[in-house]
């Protein structure tokens, strides 16, 4: 019996194939032993072969290598097999739970919980790159003291404590300050217990994107505080209203899983989405449909469709609007067409489509974020309330989200340091000298008093402290969070301290122990962990779990929190509706606005340090380790400005110079900047690279206390050019079918879409079969012989392109799971950089007088029955595996690269230097990155090829576990990485062997193509077609 | 050959041994600038070796690129020599005893010079020898499905055959040369002759072993550019995936060889004062034959338009439309000149006879002739099936640099080989004069 | 083709093994007599060793696997806990392995003196690795310990009679697949390669 | 160069002088006599009339060999380990033909030079050597007990040598 085949014995008449998405997973209750006294090396004592992880395919063996045993065994660790810890991820406010592999006591990798209702067991890209912030070598190591010349001096923890404290003795509680980021659970409380123990109430949370238009739409609409909460899947039509919900806005995870459910439905209607936005995003990119109104005019547009429901009673026994018909009654559609330039026909058809089944309108994102985004949310609350909607797709959470949050708070302690009433600032969880618009708050910080930060990394806002005092990374803290009423989630430390960090909550425990007085005894909790544990006895009472404590504590670990259905309360119209009114963007006179939008990668600019980040491609542009401004191909012309040509971005608040990425995905009138790079100090990947966008925003609040995003500004060539960082060869697919679609029309009509237009005229059928018998001769051949003989699965993929929304999580995964190095940007230039799995981002029209549309292609390494790659290589480095892999073996590579050029998918990558070298200039992981490197992969040294082997790793670890314990392999039980993190579940793993597999019968659908299946490499991808769901002609 | 300028044995083995004399001060000065420029190459090899293959201007999916261009130009130049010496040989073609010791040594240091990029473009040069097929402990062999393989076992046939053919050509002349010259050259010369003294037992055998090394030359010479070539055809890249590719290399070879060897011809006659025995007559015959193999050529690339045409294949035609139009048009367009239009020039027998006239067309040649390499090898990879993946490429210094490494490499050897060895067969340009008799009439 | 490939192959392949034969026999022999797994019940480790004399490399403690695993007949998985359940055998810990036993017996011994002393001061023993296996290979101890059954003497030899540990077996490749080949395991590359 | 004198040199400058001093030594019946040419000439290898070279049978035996090692290495060593690539069977002939192609002249090119180097040393006597006959010169050494030496020598004087001594 082969020693690799874990699937004997499996009848494949279980029929339970498909069912069982995610495998139960050992989530074990207990953290690992944190014990004083035992040193941090602990974590880097591995042992055996898996010393320092790095195992290169370098073939000589150091000298005297060591083998360190643990002083003391952790628990639950045993070498070599992975424990996995749950906890919250807290990359954004979402509230996605996390399972953290954990191997020899250190964590290298991040996966989605799946018994978290936010994620359900997925992830984002910037999740997955939670883990470079855990090991990020530009993290404050130790607690920091600026010296009097201005640079800072490590110092022990007792004294920076003492330092704090005695700071605040004998200082006016109310020139005490403290920012926060967004904190919803007991951090929250006890900051503004510690404040209150100074005596201060002056409490700033801040999130750049804090949704201020959108609580106040509600508050004007529904007269309640609260951020609306979308129910996709019972959705049938979506429409946004500048929402990139996913990207950036709320649950992106959540969100897109909704979404991709509600598109990619095989029975019933699919869902049809429409976005209407100056500017189409990664967002609408998704969409069927987009609309690009004038800048600023998606409320009325929103308005006319609302004017033209309730006028022409397009729903029947609606919900009463004749309060509205006075406000609605100025937003004729004609009017409104003139004023939005988005024509009649489209917004009576749009109105029309929006009532005839379950819908979603969408205020959200960057048609949030200008001058009149509280009139587009409240006019978009409207329409949803007009149609029906409130209530059923778009909801409210019984208790307040997002209470107070916001750029006004900050904006006022700007104005309270410039005016010299704050003496100690205490600031955690942000970076407002970065992230705020023009430079008021960094202008403003050097007349605070005595700043402190927590700062984890050396960002700008810790430069300019006085005394840093380093948070310990999420993933080595004790904290809890509630991101929607019911749900509480827990984090625990996966690990011991990376570094000499200490939670800030011990932190402010120890000042107030220090202050003593009122502090002391409103803070008597000994640690952290106690006050966490002390909340905790009243989230039991809460939830109403009957029970020791323990027991409900050891469960909530385990679990990542408690989740419970979001209570949620119904709403009705307020009277202050009908009163909403708009307040006109600024716009220069012959002049561009530009929209500054949050990076999908670095959302504000906290993800700018994560190399992974970095070379994650934006899914728009595709470029890489850079800013760029998109200006539409006109535009373009107009002002003599090419692809790559950098551009000086003026506004009245300031100016970047950036290179100019050439789109036909804006207004001509319109250009966008992404926001999250221009660090000046967040460490050596984020430094220097690109340019911050905040500049060119004004730092005065808008009406409803938010930032204005959408900014006049004036471009002016300068004549330097750049080969852009880009990965992308050509936009276009020149007809060659890589990413196909249907209509839904199509579909019905029963046609399955694109054939591959250009492929050659098919073969005469004897031709055919004697091709099939030469085959089939050849199989047999081979079949005759170990190890190639019996029965063996074949591995295959299936990847639903109705799903797939171009978020890119997959890329970040795989090279969290496959110790891909990073490159840098030049490399990027010169084509090189390593991603075993790219996403394709093709154009179809808006250069002619077809709509733009944009496809997305999950391309990895196909693992083609008949590989072009395998013949090739003169070594067998790359070859065939009897289940069907194209195993490629690293240390037997010779590198000559000629299995990349037969690759007609491009999908093996070469190293071109030694990146895995720690003496090399190229090195990729600094200390401490290496310790994210999995150890179940080999890392590739020079002159290697390597590409995507559907995680063999796993599929390995999985057959050795099937074989231990003597039962066949579950379909679904192995997840290739990529899958594992897709939030919209797009990718699907198994055998294609086994009839029964999900895989098997996702491949066989009729939308299933091959990519480039003409060549006959018979590909073990199958990708299902994306279907369209657009207006016929 | 007119009797008239037809020289005495005596004569030509008096020239020929003049010309290996000492060299003027002009030949050490070439030598020294040739073996800095070698140096140069090896350093930027050794920088290469040592940080990796990505200093070299490498873009994905431009996986091979000049060295693998440089390969194929100096397999290329190397089968000139071989066809003069052996298949000439078996024509009986009088002419080609002036030229060929000339041509065959340029091609045992072009395979010399071509066997060592495989090796430069490894990744892993230092594991080359898992190539070859040796019993080893992990029980693995190659992969003799790989046209790699077939290229190591070309170019390691390739090379051997071409050596040992040179060097049984050699024998006679360096016994020759052994009876001329005295002192420690002498001595040297007289290891080298193998104890040779023209023997009839030695002869008969000699004769018979040349003759078979020929034979078996010509069908060599001819399977190593189709194994080179097969190195493309046998992947799917659109443009290099056609059946056309075994002749419209080996053409381009011979035409690529013939040139250089013009192009050495031209200033070693002088040089060495070989005027009398390289003239020319050579010099036509050698124009007929470039003019022979690069109409050849020319046919080459109009079947390849055109096949890219008939096919239907969208990448096919995509693929040559880009090279003519696309990014690299020049480099299509230098190739399709210099060796299509121009070698058409050589119609004319002014020009043929002509040696300036030969020289320069000959290095127009040279140049086209390397890019049609590149052309093939980069364009090809630049535009090919997913477009998504395509990109542009361009060298970098460390490209350029062992480039010239080779061709001084190359030229080292072939300035050390003409100061030493004969260029002009001192045999076989005898062989065509009649021995001397006391009766004029004979048969 | 194919009715030709195989009498070709045949006929070839018969003539040609012998002639290849002749190189193969360069190739190492891999060949292994079984390994006694245990010592004689009266089986005592010498009291002294000439250390310098002995094999392999010198670890900072002198532990002794002939008295452990050969006097005592210690089982091998005493220490190396996780030989049947994960890729790795497992080295033991100071605390609680060693120093379970080592608080009441054999305490004036200097090595375990030595031992103590690193418990004491929270410094783990910096054991010299013995068995090199290239980084790039994936052995699966549990597969073979505990799937296949083959004994912990297999391939790390008489480690029960060994003063001081020395690599028993090449581990190369060639001796993993010898033993696969003969006991018609897999010859898969990607089954340990990746 | 000979260790003893052991018979005559003769030297000629023309080659239908040669020829026939050989055809007259030939008529006379000497046999073992060496005839030294700069250049391989027809006429003096018919006065001598050898029989064919047998060097073509080790170009024979060599190529063959090559042929069947080359088809021989592929396919075993296709078997011994099978890796399967590209869908193809394991041992495909297209492939192999090109290795074995490629032995069979390597192997029938080597041959003809061991064969040329076995041949050649094997008859290589020691005789004596006029240096002139790498030049322009034919020379032909007749070994012959001293009591034939002048009827051999005159034989040969008049032919045609331009010299005639004993070696």
């Amino acid at each position: 019996m082969p020693l690799l085949d874990g699937q004997d014995g499996q009848d494949g008449q279980d029929g339970r194939g498909g069912q069982d998405g995610q495998g139960p997973t050992p989530v074990l209750p207990v953290p690992p032993a944190r014990s004083e006294g035992i040193d941090r090396r602990r974590f880097l004592t591995v042992l055996g072969a898996t010393s320092a992880a790095v195992a290169t395919t370098s073939g000589c063996t150091e000298p005297a290598e060591k083998l360190i045993p643990f002083l003391v065994p952790i628990e639950d660790q045993t070498p070599g097999i992975a424990t996995y810890y749950a906890t919250t991820c807290r990359e954004c406010s979402a509230g996605c739970g996390l399972h953290v592999r954990v191997r020899e006591g250190r964590a290298v990798k991040i996966e989605g919980n799946p018994e978290n209702p936010i994620n359900r067991g997925k992830l984002c890209a910037r999740g997955q790159a939670g883990l470079q912030g855990l090991y990020n070598p530009d993290r404050v190591r130790t607690p920091m003291a600026k010296q009097a010349n201005g640079t800072f001096a490590p110092i022990p923890w007792d004294a920076a404590i003492a330092a704090v404290a005695a700071k605040l003795t004998g200082v006016a509680g109310n020139r005490v300050w403290f920012v926060t980021g967004h904190e919803t659970g007991s951090f929250d409380r006890l900051v503004t217990q510690f404040l209150g123990g100074v005596g201060s109430t002056n409490r700033v949370s801040f999130e750049p994107f804090g949704h201020e238009a959108l609580r106040r739409a509600t508050r004007e609409v529904f007269g309640i505080e609260a951020v609306p909460v979308y129910d996709f899947a019972a959705a049938k039509y979506v429409l946004s209203f500048g929402a990139d919900f996913l990207e950036t806005f709320g649950s992106p995870v959540e969100q897109t899983r909704g979404f991709a459910d509600g598109r990619a439905a095989r029975t019933g209607t699919r869902a049809r989405y429409v976005h209407i936005e100056p500017r189409m995003g990664m967002t609408g990119m998704s969409a069927d449909e987009w609309v690009a109104p004038n800048s600023g005019t998606e409320g009325q547009v929103a308005l006319a469709i609302a004017h033209l429901i309730v006028e022409d009673g397009l729903v029947k026994n609606g919900p009463p609007a004749s309060a509205l018909r006075g406000l609605l009654g100025r937003y004729e559609p004609e009017d409104v067409a003139e004023r939005s330039g988005v024509s009649e026909e489209i917004i009576e058809r749009l109105a029309k489509e929006f009532v005839a089944g379950p819908s979603l309108a969408i205020a959200g994102g960057m048609g949030a974020q200008h001058a009149n985004a509280a009139f587009t949310a409240a006019a978009v609350h409207i329409l949803n309330y007009v149609a029906g909607n409130v209530n059923r797709t778009v909801k409210f959470d019984a208790e307040a989200t997002f209470p107070g949050l916001g750029y006004a708070a900050l904006s006022g302690l700007t104005k309270a340091i410039t005016d010299g009433t704050v003496d100690v600032l205490f600031v955690h969880g942000a970076n407002p000298v970065h992230g705020t618009p023009g430079t008021a708050f960094g202008d403003a910080l050097g007349s605070a008093k005595f700043r402190v930060s927590f700062a984890r990394f050396w960002d700008e806002t810790a430069m300019s402290a006085d005394l840093i005092l380093p948070d310990s990374d999420p993933l080595e803290q004790w904290n809890d969070s509630e991101p929607r009423a019911g749900m509480h989630l827990l984090q625990q430390p996966v690990m011991s301290n990376v570094f000499d960090t200490k939670q800030t909550g011990d932190v402010l425990l120890g000042v107030a122990q220090k202050l003593g007085g009122t502090a002391a005894r409103r803070l008597p909790a000994a640690s952290w962990e106690t006050y966490l544990k002390d909340a905790w006895h009243g989230v039991q009472r809460t939830v109403g779990v009957a029970g020791a404590f323990e027991d409900f504590w050891n469960e909530s670990l385990r679990a990542g929190g408690v989740y419970r259905r979001a209570r949620t309360r119904p709403v009705g119209l307020a009277a202050s509706a009908t009163r909403i009114t708009e307040t006109p963007i600024a716009s220069a006179e012959d002049g561009l606005t530009a929209i500054v939008y949050p990076s999908p990668v670095f959302h504000d600019g906290r993800g700018a340090n994560r190399p992974w980040l970095q070379e994650l491609p934006d899914p728009v542009s595709k470029i890489t380790w850079s800013t760029w401004v998109e200006i539409h191909p006109d535009t373009a012309g107009r002002l003599g400005i090419s692809q790559g040509d950098h551009v000086e971005v003026k506004s009245a608040s300031g100016s970047i110079t950036v290179p100019a990425y050439v789109y036909h995905g804006v207004r001509r009138d319109v250009v966008a900047v992404p926001l999250g790079q221009g660090h000046t100090a967040f460490g050596r990947f984020a430094e220097n690279v690109g340019a911050n966008a905040y500049r060119l925003l004004g730092a005065t609040p808008t009406a409803f206390g938010g930032v204005d995003h959408y900014v006049p500004v004036s471009l002016a060539a300068t004549g330097v050019h750049e080969r852009l960082a880009s990965t992308e060869g050509s936009a276009r697919q020149m007809g060659r079918g890589i990413a196909q679609a249907v209509t839904v029309g199509q579909l019905a009509a029963g046609e399955t879409g694109e054939p591959e237009s250009h492929e050659a005229s098919p073969l005469p059928e004897n031709i055919e079969k004697l091709l099939e018998e030469v085959q089939q001769e050849h199989y047999d051949d081979y079949n005759a012989h170990a190890p190639y003989a019996g029965d063996h699965p074949r591995w295959g993929l299936a990847i639903d392109l109705s799903r797939c929304t171009g978020c890119s999580a997959c890329v970040t995964a795989c090279y969290s799971e496959n110790n891909i190095p990073q490159v840098g940007v030049d490399q990027v230039r010169r084509g090189r950089e390593m991603s075993w799995i790219r996403i394709e981002r093709y154009f179809e029209g808006g250069d002619d007088d077809r709509p733009l549309e944009a496809r997305f292609l999950p391309m990895m390494c196909q693992q083609c029955g008949n590989a072009p790659c395998e013949p090739v290589c003169p070594v067998f480095a790359s070859y065939h595996t009897p289940d069907g892999l194209n195993g490629q073996v690293y240390n037997r590579c010779v590198g000559t690269r000629y299995c990349a050029n037969n690759c007609p998918y491009k999908v093996r990558y070469f190293n071109w230097f030694d990146s895995s070298n720690p003496a090399d200039t190229t090195y990729a992981w600094p200390e401490p990155l290496h310790l994210l490197l999995n150890p179940d992969v080999t890392v590739r040294s020079k002159g290697v090829m390597e590409k995507c082997t559907f995680c063999v790793q796993r599929i390995r670890g999985k057959q050795h576990d099937a074989r231990m314990r003597g039962t066949p392999l579950k379909d679904g039980e192995i997840q290739t990485a990529c899958q594992q993190t897709c939030p919209a579940d797009a990718i699907v793993f198994g055998d294609l062997n086994d009839r029964n597999s999900r895989v098997s019968r996702l491949a066989a659908l009729e939308t299933g193509y091959h990519v480039l299946d003409g060549l006959n490499t018979r590909p073990g991808v199958t990708y299902l077609r994306k279907v369209r769901n657009v207006v016929e002609a | 050959m007119t009797t008239a300028t037809q020289p005495t044995y005596s004569e030509v083995t008096r020239d020929v041994v003049a010309s290996m004399g000492r060299p003027g001060r002009g030949y050490y000065i070439l030598l020294g600038f040739v073996l800095f420029v070698l140096a140069a190459g090896g350093v930027a090899f050794l920088y290469q070796i040592r940080y990796g293959l990505g200093m070299a201007g490498y873009q994905p999916p431009v996986m091979w690129a000049v060295y693998i261009t440089d390969f194929v130009f100096w397999v290329g130049i190397a089968h000139c020599g071989t066809l003069i010496s052996a298949i000439l040989y078996l024509f009986r073609s009088a002419w080609r005893t002036a030229v060929y010791r000339t041509a065959e040594a340029m091609t045992v240091f072009a395979v010399m010079t071509a066997g060592l990029f495989p090796v430069i473009h490894l990744g892993r040069l230092w594991y080359a020898y898992w190539l070859f097929p040796y019993p080893n402990q992990r029980q693995l062999w190659p992969n003799f499905k790989s046209p790699l393989l077939w290229d190591v076992f070309a170019i390691s046939t390739y090379f051997t055959v071409s050596t040992v053919f040179l060097i049984v050509g050699l024998v006679p002349d360096v016994a020759a040369v052994r009876d001329k010259v005295t002192g420690f050259r002498g001595k040297i010369y007289k290891l080298f002759a193998l104890n040779w003294r023209g023997t009839d037992s030695q002869w008969r055998h000699y004769t018979k072993a040349y003759l078979f090394l020929a034979a078996l030359a010509t069908p060599l010479v001819l399977s190593v550019h189709s194994v080179v070539s097969w190195d493309f055809a046998v992947s799917i890249v659109p443009g290099w995936h056609t059946t056309i590719f075994a002749p419209y290399f080996v053409a381009g070879a011979i035409y690529s060889g013939l040139a250089m060897v013009v192009t050495l011809l031209v200033p070693l006659r002088t040089t060495l004062g070989l005027e009398r025995y390289v003239h020319e007559e050579h010099f036509d015959n050698l124009g007929k034959l470039l003019l022979l193999t690069g109409s050849i050529v020319g046919y080459a690339y109009l079947v390849e338009y055109f096949i890219a045409w008939y096919s239907g294949s969208p990448y096919e035609r995509e693929s040559f439309y880009f090279r003519a139009f696309g990014d690299y048009w020049w480099a299509t367009w230098t190739m399709i000149i210099c060796n299509a239009f121009l070698s058409q020039l050589l119609w004319f027998p002014k020009i043929r006879r002509s040696i300036p006239m030969m020289f320069v067309l000959s290095l127009f040649i040279n140049l086209g002739m390397w890019f049609e390499r590149y052309v093939i090898i980069v364009i090809s990879l630049s535009h090919e099936y997913e477009p998504f993946a395509m990109d542009h490429y361009t060298p970098t210094w460390v490209d350029w640099t062992i480039t010239a490494g080779s061709f001084a490499w190359f030229f080292t050897w072939f300035l050390l080989f003409a100061r030493n060895f004969p260029t002009v067969s001192l045999t076989e340009v005898k062989e065509i004069i009649p021995m001397q008799r006391k009766t004029t009439a004979h048969k | 083709m194919p009715n030709l490939r195989g009498p070709l192959a045949l006929a070839i392949t018969t003539l040609g093994t012998g002639s290849l034969l002749v190189l193969s026999a360069c190739l190492n022999s891999n060949a292994q007599e079984a390994v006694p797994t245990r010592t004689a019940d009266n089986f005592v480790a010498p009291a002294t060793v000439d250390t310098a004399g002995l094999p392999g490399p010198v670890q900072p403690v002198f532990y002794r696997h002939d008295v452990h695993a050969g006097q005592y007949k210690m089982d091998c998985r005493y220490c190396h806990f996780a030989a049947e359940t994960s890729m790795h055998a497992g080295i033991p810990s100071i605390r609680p392995t060693c120093m379970g036993c080592h608080t009441v017996i054999g305490t004036d011994n200097p090595e375990v003196e030595r031992l103590r002393e690193a418990a004491s001061n929270d410094q783990p023993v910096e054991w010299v690795k013995v068995h090199r296996l290239p980084p790039f290979v994936h052995f699966p101890h549990m597969r073979h310990v505990k799937g296949a059954g083959i004994t912990c003497q297999t391939c790390h030899g008489p480690v029960q009679e060994m003063a001081r540990v020395y690599q028993y077996s090449s581990l190369k490749m060639g001796w993993c697949l010898d033993c696969h080949k003969k006991n018609k395991q897999t010859t898969d590359c990607t089954a340990c390669h990746y | 160069m000979s260790v003893t004198p052991s018979g005559i040199l003769a030297v000629y400058k023309h080659v239908d002088s040669a020829s026939h001093a050989i055809r007259q030594l030939k008529e006379a019946g000497y046999k073992g006599f060496t005839v030294y040419t700069p250049v391989p000439n027809h006429e003096i290898a018919a006065a001598i009339g050898h029989p064919t070279s047998p060097v073509r049978l080790w170009t024979l035996l060599g190529g063959l060999f090559g042929c069947f090692s080359g088809f021989a290495i592929t396919f075993w060593m296709s078997y011994d380990y099978p890796v399967v690539v590209g869908g193809k069977p394991l041992g495909s002939v297209p492939p192999y033909i090109v290795i074995a192609f490629e032995m069979t002249i390597l192997f029938g090119g080597l041959a003809t030079i061991m064969g040329l180097l076995f041949h050649t040393w094997r008859e290589a006597k020691q005789t004596p050597y006029d240096p002139r006959c790498s030049d322009d010169h034919i020379g032909i050494f007749v070994p012959c007990p001293v009591e034939r030496r002048p009827s051999v020598e005159q034989a040969l004087k008049t032919a045609g040598a331009v010299e005639v001594r004993v070696e």
